[in-house]
C-alpha cells in the first residue's frame, strides 16, 4: 500500500537570476515499509524534493501537484497541521551534521525537543527517551553523551545523533538527505548498517549520490536528473540492467566501474531546453531527442525509464 | 530596485553639497567673518538666515560651513580606513605569531574610549582642523582593521590565495593583487560610515567649543546660537539650519553607505540539492 | 626526486596550557621521478598537512625534505621562490582556487607573467593552448569562476599550474568536490597530462578507489603516521595493515571516540591504531610498533605482522 | 578551562586599562613644551617659585620612569590628580557625578539594548517584509542624526513647546527650599534617559537584525522546524542564542559609543553627570580632570567587556574546550 505518493510534484522558486525549475513534475510512490533511494548529482534538485515533501522551503517557493500522505495532500494542509506531521509522522535527517545541529544547545535538549512536543512527557520522561534514543544508535555512554555539546561529538557521532533526533517520536516515514556524504569509509559504512537497521519497520527516502549507501539499504532506487526522474527500478535491476543512458553512464563513471566519464556537465535549472534534458551528453541521442521530451515508461516488471529510445508511443 | 534609487539620492545629495563646500565663495552674499550688519536680524531681504550675535551674515556662515564637515569627515576616515585596511590585511594575510599579537593589541585599544581621549588631547593641540581630523582617524582605526582582518582571514582560507602563494609569488604582490580587489568593497562602504561617523564627530566637537576657530563649521555655529541664547530666544533661523544641514548630510551618507552594504552583503544561499 | 625523512609537524595551542597536536608524526618515504603517490587517509589524518610541508608551504617542526637533491630546509625565502616554478599544488575546491575578480585568462596568464618574460602575443599565445590542452574553449577565456562548473574550474586550475611546466604537483583530494561523471573526466585528464609532462605526483585523496586508478604506489595514513605503503597492487590487493584492510573492504571497526581533527594520541607509547584495531594486543598499547619491509618495496607499520 | 579562560580575561582587562594609564602618563609627559603652561598658565608666567614648588609636590622633577611609577601608584590608589577648577581631588568630583550620569546612563543603556534586541530579532527573523524595510528606514535615519541634534530637537518640542517636561537641569527651583524629591528627579532625568536610549537604539537594532539575518539561513533552524516545533520556538530556542553570540562583544562596543552620546546630552539637558563635568572641564582646560574622566570612562567600558567575557561562558559551549576562546 502507498504511504505517500507524489503526483506531478513541480517546485519552482525565484532567484536573481530568473526561475530555478528545481523539481519538474516528480511522481514518486513510496510504500508501507519501502525504502527508496534517490540518486542524483549535485544540483539535480533532489534536496529541494526532500524539503519539499516536508514544506520546509522558503515562503516564496511554488509547489504544485500532489503530495499524498496517507490520504491527505500534505500540499493542502494548514501550517499548524503540516507541523504536527513533522517530527512525528515524518521526520527528516538533514545534509551536514555538523550545521545541522544546533551549536549552543545540549545534544540531549536537541532530541528532548521533539519527545515533549510531540509525545507530551514531561522533562524526566523525555530524558530517559533521549539516553534510550542514543543507546540505539549506538553512542556509547548515552547519559553522559547527552550532556554534551554537538562540537564535542566526532562526525559520525553527529551523524548518529541526527538519526536518533528523526527517530525519536517513532515516525512511519524518514527522510534522511545524504546522511553518509563527508563522512570517512569506515564510518560510512556503520551509518549505513545503523540506518538499515532501524529503518526495519519503516518507510524511507534516501537521497545520495553515494550508490554503493543506496543499494545497502534500499529496495528501490529513483535516478534522477535535471530536476525529473529518468529511471525508476528495483535496485538490482538499476546495477545490473540499467536502462537510461545517464544511469549507464553514471554507474561506468565510477572509480571501482571504470571511471569512464559522462562527457559535458549538467544543465542548470534555469531556462531549461525542451526536449531530453540528457540529450546533449548522450551517445545514442537522435535528431528527435532534442525536440520531443520523453515521458516515463514502464519496460516491466517495476523498471520505469524516461528515454525515447523505449517511448515509441 | 529600491536600493539603487535610494543610492541615486544619496550620491545627488553628497555631490550637491560637495558643490557647494567647493564654490562657497561664489555662492555667498557675503564674507562669512565680516560683521557686517547689526546684530541678532531676523531673516529678511538682505540675510536670508538673518545675523548671529556678532552681526555676521548666518547664510554666508552655513555655507562655508560644509567645507569644514566634508573635510573633516573625509579626511578622518582615509587616515583611519588607510590604517585599518593595512593593518587588517597584514594580520589576516600572515596570520600566527604576528595576527595573534595585533589582534590581543586592537582587542584592547578597542576598549579605550576614543572621544574623551580625543577631549583630553585636544587640550595640548591647538585646534586645527587638519590636526584634528588626522587624530580622529588614528584613534578610529581599530575596529575597522578587525573587520578587514576577519575578511582577510576567510579570502586566506581560499586556496587561491595559497596556489598564488605556491606559484612563487612575493607576499606584497599577493596582497596587492589578490587580497585588496576582492575587500574593497567592504572598504568602500566602511569609509563611507567611517566618514559619516567623523562628520557627526567633527561638528560635535565644534558643538562642545574644540572646533579650528579659524574655520566656520556648523558645530561651533549650533554652540554659538546655543549658548548665546538663541534657543531660549526662540531664534530658530539660527539654531536649525545648521543642525538640519548636517542632519540631512548624514542621512544622505547613510543612504549611500546602506545600499552599498545591501549589495556586497551575500545574498542568502538557496539551496539546491 | 622527492625523499622525505622523518617529517613532523605538530600544530600548538592554547597559552597557558599548551596542547600539542601531532599532524605528522614521523613520516619518511621516496618518490621516483615519473611515478604517482596516492596519499590515502581519513579525514584529519594530516594528509594535505604533508602536501603542504613537501611544498614548504608551511614550517615542519623538524625532518627534512629533498627536492631534486635540494634541501628545501637549508633554502632562503628567494632560493625557495625561485624553485617554486618547478613544484605546483592543487586543490580540493576548484571554485575557490581562483581569484574570483580575475578572468579565467588572467589566472592562466598570472603565472607566466610572473616567471617568464613574454611579449603579449605570445602570452596571449600560450593561455589559449595551455587552455586547449585542459579542454576547454576559447570562448571561455573571458569568464569569471562563477560563471563556470566546478570541473572546467577544475580543468582551469590544470592549465594555470602546467603553464610552467612543472615537475612536482601535489594534487590534495582534486576531484572530492565534484560530482562522479565529472571526476572521472578530470581524472582522466590528469592521467594524459602526467604522462606528457613526465610529472611526478603525490595524489592525496580519502577515496581508495580513486586512488587505485591513478597511482603507481600507495601509502596509507592513520593520524600522522604512514601505517602501510607500497605498490598499489600490493596494498590494495594484498594489505598487511588491519587499518588498511578496512578500508578495503569495510569491515566494522570501532569508530573513534576522540574529536575528530583532535590527534593527541591515546597513549603516547603505543600503536596509534591500537584502539580501533580488531586484532590489538596488550602489548601493542605499550610498545610503538616499527616499519617492516615484508616484501620488497611493501612496508607496513604493525608488529602483528 | 573555565579558570583558564576568565584568567586571560581578567589579564586583558588589567592589561587595557594599565595602557590607558600609561596613554595619560605620556600625554602628559611626553607633549611638547612645559606642560605646567597647560595646566595653569597664570601660575607659571606670574609666579615661576609657586611653579617650582608645584612640580616638587607632584614629584615632577624626579626621573620620568620613577614618575611613571609614581602615577601609577597613585591611580591605584585612587590619587587621580587635582582639579584646579573645582579645588578638589579628582577622583573626589568624579564619583560624586559618576552617580548622577548613571541615573540616565544605567535605564537608557538597558532599554535601548532590551528593545534594539527584541526589535532587531523580530524583524531579523521576518526580513524583508513591508514592516521591516519601513522599520529599517526609520532606524537608519534615527541613526544618521547626531545625538546632540536629537536633544536639542526633543527640548523644543517636548520642553518649549509642549511643556511636558523641563528644559534641563536636574531639579526644580522649588527643591532649593523642599529638598531633593525623587519624583523631581525622575522629572527631569526622563527626556535625557529617552534621548540617549532613543540614539542607542538604531545600532543595537541594526546589528542583531545582520546578525539574525545570518541564523536564519542556518542548517539548524531547518532541523528544528524539521522537528515540528512552532515557529515562536524556533526564534526562541534555536535562533535567538545564536545570534545573541556576536552581539554581546558588539553591544560592549555600543557601551563607547553611549559614553560619548551622554556627554553631549547632559550638557544640552545641564545634567549634573560626567558629561556636564566634561564640557566644563573642557571649558576650563582642566586637565587632570579631563585626564579622569577618560579613566573613568576606560573603567566603565573595561568592565562592561569583562562581564561580556563572562556571560560567553554560559552562553557559548564551546569555549568550555577552549576552541574559540
Amino acid at each position: 500500500m502507498s504511504l505517500l505518493k507524489l503526483t506531478h510534484l513541480k517546485v519552482h522558486f525565484p532567484t536573481q537570476d530568473g526561475i530555478v525549475k528545481a523539481v519538474n513534475t516528480i511522481d514518486l510512490d513510496i510504500e508501507e515499509n519501502g525504502k527508496v533511494g534517490l540518486i542524483g548529482e549535485t544540483g539535480c534538485g533532489k534536496t529541494v524534493l526532500g524539503l519539499s515533501i516536508m514544506r520546509l522551503l522558503q515562503p516564496d517557493t511554488r509547489i504544485k501537484g500532489e503530495n499524498v500522505y496517507k490520504g491527505r495532500d500534505l500540499l493542502k494542509l494548514s501550517e499548524e497541521e503540516m507541523r504536527k506531521i513533522r517530527g512525528k509522522e515524518i521526520a527528516m535527517i538533514l545534509q551536514n551534521p555538523t550545521t545541522s545541529l544546533n551549536p549552543v544547545l545540549k545534544v540531549g535538549d536537541q532530541i528532548a525537543e521533539a519527545i515533549r512536543l510531540h509525545q507530551g512527557l514531561d522533562k524526566r520522561a523525555a530524558k530517559e527517551k533521549v539516553v534510550e534514543m542514543l543507546a540505539a544508535v549506538k553512542i556509547p555512554s548515552p547519559e553522559k553523551r547527552a550532556n554534551e555539546y554537538p562540537h564535542e561529538f566526532s562526525g559520525g557521532m553527529r551523524e548518529r545523533v541526527m538519526i536518533a533526533m528523526a527517530l525519536a517520536c517513532n515516525p512511519t516515514l524518514i527522510i534522511a538527505d545524504e546522511p553518509t556524504t563527508g563522512l570517512d569509509i569506515t564510518i560510512k559504512m556503520q551509518i549505513v548498517r545503523l540506518m538499515k537497521e532501524v529503518t526495519k519497520q519503516r518507510s524511507m527516502l534516501f537521497i545520495t549520490h553515494d550508490l554503493d549507501a543506496a543499494a545497502e539499504i534500499c529496495d528501490n532506487i529513483a535516478v534522477m536528473y535535471a530536476g525529473e526522474l529518468v529511471e525508476y527500478a528495483k535496485t538490482e535491476a538499476i546495477f545490473k540492467n540499467p536502462r537510461h543512458p545517464y544511469t549507464q553512464g553514471f554507474l561506468n563513471s565510477l572509480p571501482n566501474r571504470g571511471l569512464k566519464p559522462i562527457r559535458g556537465m549538467s544543465p542548470s535549472l534555469i531556462g531549461i531546453p525542451n526536449g531530453c534534458r540528457f540529450y546533449p551528453r548522450c551517445d545514442h541521442a537522435e535528431a528527435a531527442c532534442k525536440i520531443q521530451h520523453p515521458e516515463m515508461v514502464e519496460l516491466g516488471n517495476g523498471h520505469f525509464v524516461r528515454c525515447l529510445q523505449y517511448d515509441r508511443s | 530596485m529600491l536600493r539603487k534609487k535610494t543610492f541615486a539620492i544619496g550620491i545627488c545629495i553628497l555631490v550637491a553639497f560637495s558643490i557647494i563646500a567647493i564654490f562657497s565663495p561664489l555662492l555667498t552674499p557675503y564674507d562669512p567673518y565680516k560683521i557686517i550688519e547689526t546684530p541678532l536680524e531676523k531673516p529678511n531681504k538682505n540675510h536670508v538666515l538673518g545675523t548671529n550675535a556678532l552681526g555676521q551674515d548666518i547664510f554666508s556662515r552655513l555655507i562655508y560651513g560644509t567645507r569644514a564637515t566634508l573635510l573633516i569627515g573625509f579626511i578622518g576616515a582615509l587616515v583611519s580606513i588607510s590604517i585599518g585596511t593595512f593593518v587588517g590585511t597584514v594580520s589576516g594575510y600572515y596570520g600566527g605569531k604576528i595576527d595573534e599579537f595585533i589582534t590581543r593589541a586592537i582587542d584592547i585599544i578597542m576598549t579605550i574610549p576614543m572621544f574623551p581621549l580625543l577631549l583630553v588631547l585636544s587640550i595640548f593641540l591647538t585646534p586645527n582642523m587638519l590636526g584634528i581630523s588626522v587624530l580622529m582617524g588614528i584613534l578610529g582605526w581599530a575596529g575597522f582593521s578587525r573587520i578587514i582582518r576577519s575578511q582577510v582571514l576567510s579570502l586566506s582560507e581560499y586556496n587561491f590565495i595559497y596556489s598564488v602563494r605556491a606559484m612563487g609569488a612575493r607576499d606584497p604582490y599577493i596582497m596587492a593583487k589578490h587580497i585588496l580587489p576582492n575587500i574593497l568593497p567592504l572598504v568602500v562602504v566602511k569609509f563611507v560610515f567611517a566618514a559619516q561617523n567623523y562628520m557627526l564627530m567633527g561638528v560635535g566637537l565644534g558643538f562642545l567649543g574644540l572646533g579650528d576657530p579659524s574655520m566656520i563649521d556648523w558645530g561651533q555655529m549650533i554652540n554659538c546660537a546655543y549658548t548665546n541664547g538663541g534657543f531660549a530666544l526662540g531664534m530658530w533661523w539660527w539654531l536649525l539650519p545648521p543642525g538640519l544641514s548636517i542632519a540631512f548630510l548624514s542621512i544622505a551618507v547613510s543612504l549611500v553607505g546602506y545600499s552599498f552594504e545591501d549589495e556586497i552583503n551575500p545574498r542568502l544561499r538557496r539551496m539546491v540539492s | 626526486m622527492i625523499e622525505v625523512k622523518d617529517l613532523r609537524k605538530h600544530f600548538s595551542s592554547g597559552i597557558l596550557k599548551k596542547h600539542s597536536t601531532k599532524a605528522v608524526d614521523g613520516i619518511s618515504f621516496l618518490m621516483e621521478r615519473g611515478e604517482t603517490l596516492g596519499l590515502v587517509g581519513e579525514s584529519g589524518c594530516g594528509k594535505t598537512t604533508i602536501g603542504r610541508l613537501l611544498l614548504r608551504l608551511l614550517e615542519p617542526t623538524s625532518g627534512k625534505v629533498i627536492f631534486d637533491g635540494i634541501d628545501l630546509q637549508q633554502l632562503k625565502k628567494a632560493e625557495l621562490r625561485r624553485l617554486r616554478p618547478r613544484m605546483q599544488m592543487i586543490f580540493q575546491d576548484p571554485d575557490a582556487s581562483l581569484n574570483p575578480r580575475m578572468t579565467i585568462a588572467d589566472s592562466i596568464a598570472e603565472p607566466l607573467k610572473l616567471w617568464r618574460k613574454m611579449g603579449k602575443s605570445e602570452l596571449k599565445e600560450r593561455v589559449s593552448e595551455l587552455l586547449e590542452m585542459v579542454g576547454l574553449n576559447p570562448e571561455h577565456l573571458n569568464r569569471y569562476p562563477y560563471q563556470l562548473s566546478g570541473g572546467q574550474n577544475q580543468r582551469v586550475v590544470f592549465a594555470r599550474v602546467l603553464a610552467l611546466n612543472p615537475d612536482f604537483i601535489v594534487a590534495d583530494e582534486p576531484t572530492s568536490s565534484l560530482d562522479v561523471s565529472v571526476q572521472a573526466q578530470i581524472l582522466n585528464m590528469m592521467q594524459e597530462l602526467k604522462k606528457e609532462f613526465n610529472l611526478t605526483v603525490l595524489f592525496i585523496s580519502h577515496d581508495l578507489e580513486v586512488v587505485r586508478h591513478i597511482s603507481d604506489r600507495i601509502a596509507v595514513m592513520y593520524r600522522g603516521k604512514i601505517v602501510e605503503m607500497g605498490n598499489t597492487k600490493d596494498v590494495l590487493g594484498y594489505g598487511k595493515h588491519p587499518y588498511t584492510n578496512a578500508l578495503v573492504s569495510p569491515v566494522v571497526i570501532e569508530e573513534d571516540a576522540l574529536l575528530q581533527g583532535d590527534m593527541k594520541p591515546v597513549n603516547a607509547f603505543g600503536c596509534v591504531f591500537y584502539p580501533r584495531c580488531p586484532f590489538a594486543a596488550e602489548s601493542c598499547s605499550k610498545r610503538e610498533p616499527e616499519m617492516v619491509e615484508v616484501e620488497k618495496g611493501h612496508w607496513v607499520l604493525c608488529d602483528k605482522i | 578551562m573555565y579558570a583558564e579562560y576568565i584568567i586571560k580575561r581578567f589579564f586583558y582587562s588589567f592589561l587595557a586599562f594599565f595602557i590607558s594609564i600609561s596613554i595619560t602618563f605620556s600625554i602628559l609627559h611626553l607633549m611638547p613644551g612645559d606642560y605646567i603652561h597647560y595646566l595653569a598658565p597664570y601660575l607659571a608666567e606670574v609666579n615661576p617659585e609657586a611653579s617650582e614648588l608645584f612640580r616638587h609636590q607632584f614629584g615632577l622633577d624626579k626621573p620620568i620612569i620613577e614618575q611613571y611609577f609614581i602615577y601609577i601608584y597613585n591611580v591605584f590608589h585612587g590619587n587621580w590628580g587635582y582639579s584646579f577648577q573645582y579645588r578638589v581631588p579628582v577622583l573626589k568630583i568624579i564619583s560624586e557625578k559618576l552617580y548622577w550620569t548613571l541615573i540616565i546612563l544605567l535605564p537608557s543603556t538597558f532599554l535601548s539594548i532590551v528593545i534594539g534586541i527584541f526589535m532587531g530579532a523580530h524583524f531579523g527573523w521576518r526580513s524583508g517584509t513591508k514592516k521591516d524595510l519601513s522599520v529599517l528606514n526609520v532606524m537608519i535615519f534615527i541613526r544618521a542624526i547626531p545625538s546632540y541634534w536629537w536633544a536639542i530637537m526633543l527640548i523644543l518640542v517636548f520642553g518649549f513647546y509642549f511643556n511636558l517636561f523641563p528644559l534641563g537641569g536636574f531639579i526644580s527651583i522649588s527643591a532649593l527650599e523642599l529638598g531633593i524629591n525623587y519624583l523631581d528627579v525622575l522629572h527631569h532625568a526622563i527626556l535625557p534617559i529617552f534621548t540617549l536610549t532613543l540614539c542607542s537604539i538604531p545600532g543595537i537594532y541594526y546589528l542583531m537584525r545582520n546578525s539574525m539575518l545570518l541564523t536564519v539561513g542556518e542548517d539548524y533552524i531547518i532541523t528544528a522546524r524539521a522537528k515540528g516545533l512552532e515557529e515562536r520556538n524556533v526564534l526562541r530556542k534555536h535562533a535567538l542564542k545564536n545570534a545573541m553570540l556576536p552581539m554581546i562583544t558588539m553591544i560592549t562596543l555600543e557601551c563607547a559609543h553611549m559614553i560619548t552620546g551622554s556627554i553631549f546630552i547632559e550638557t544640552i539637558f545641564s545634567w549634573p553627570g560626567l558629561g556636564l563635568l566634561t564640557f566644563n572641564a573642557i571649558l576650563a582646560r582642566d586637565l587632570f580632570l579631563l585626564q579622569g574622566i577618560f579613566l573613568i570612562c576606560t573603567l566603565i567600558i573595561i568592565i562592561a567587556n569583562f562581564i561580556a567575557d563572562l556571560s560567553y561562558l554560559y552562553i557559548d559551549p564551546r569555549i568550555k574546550v577552549g576552541e574559540s576562546a
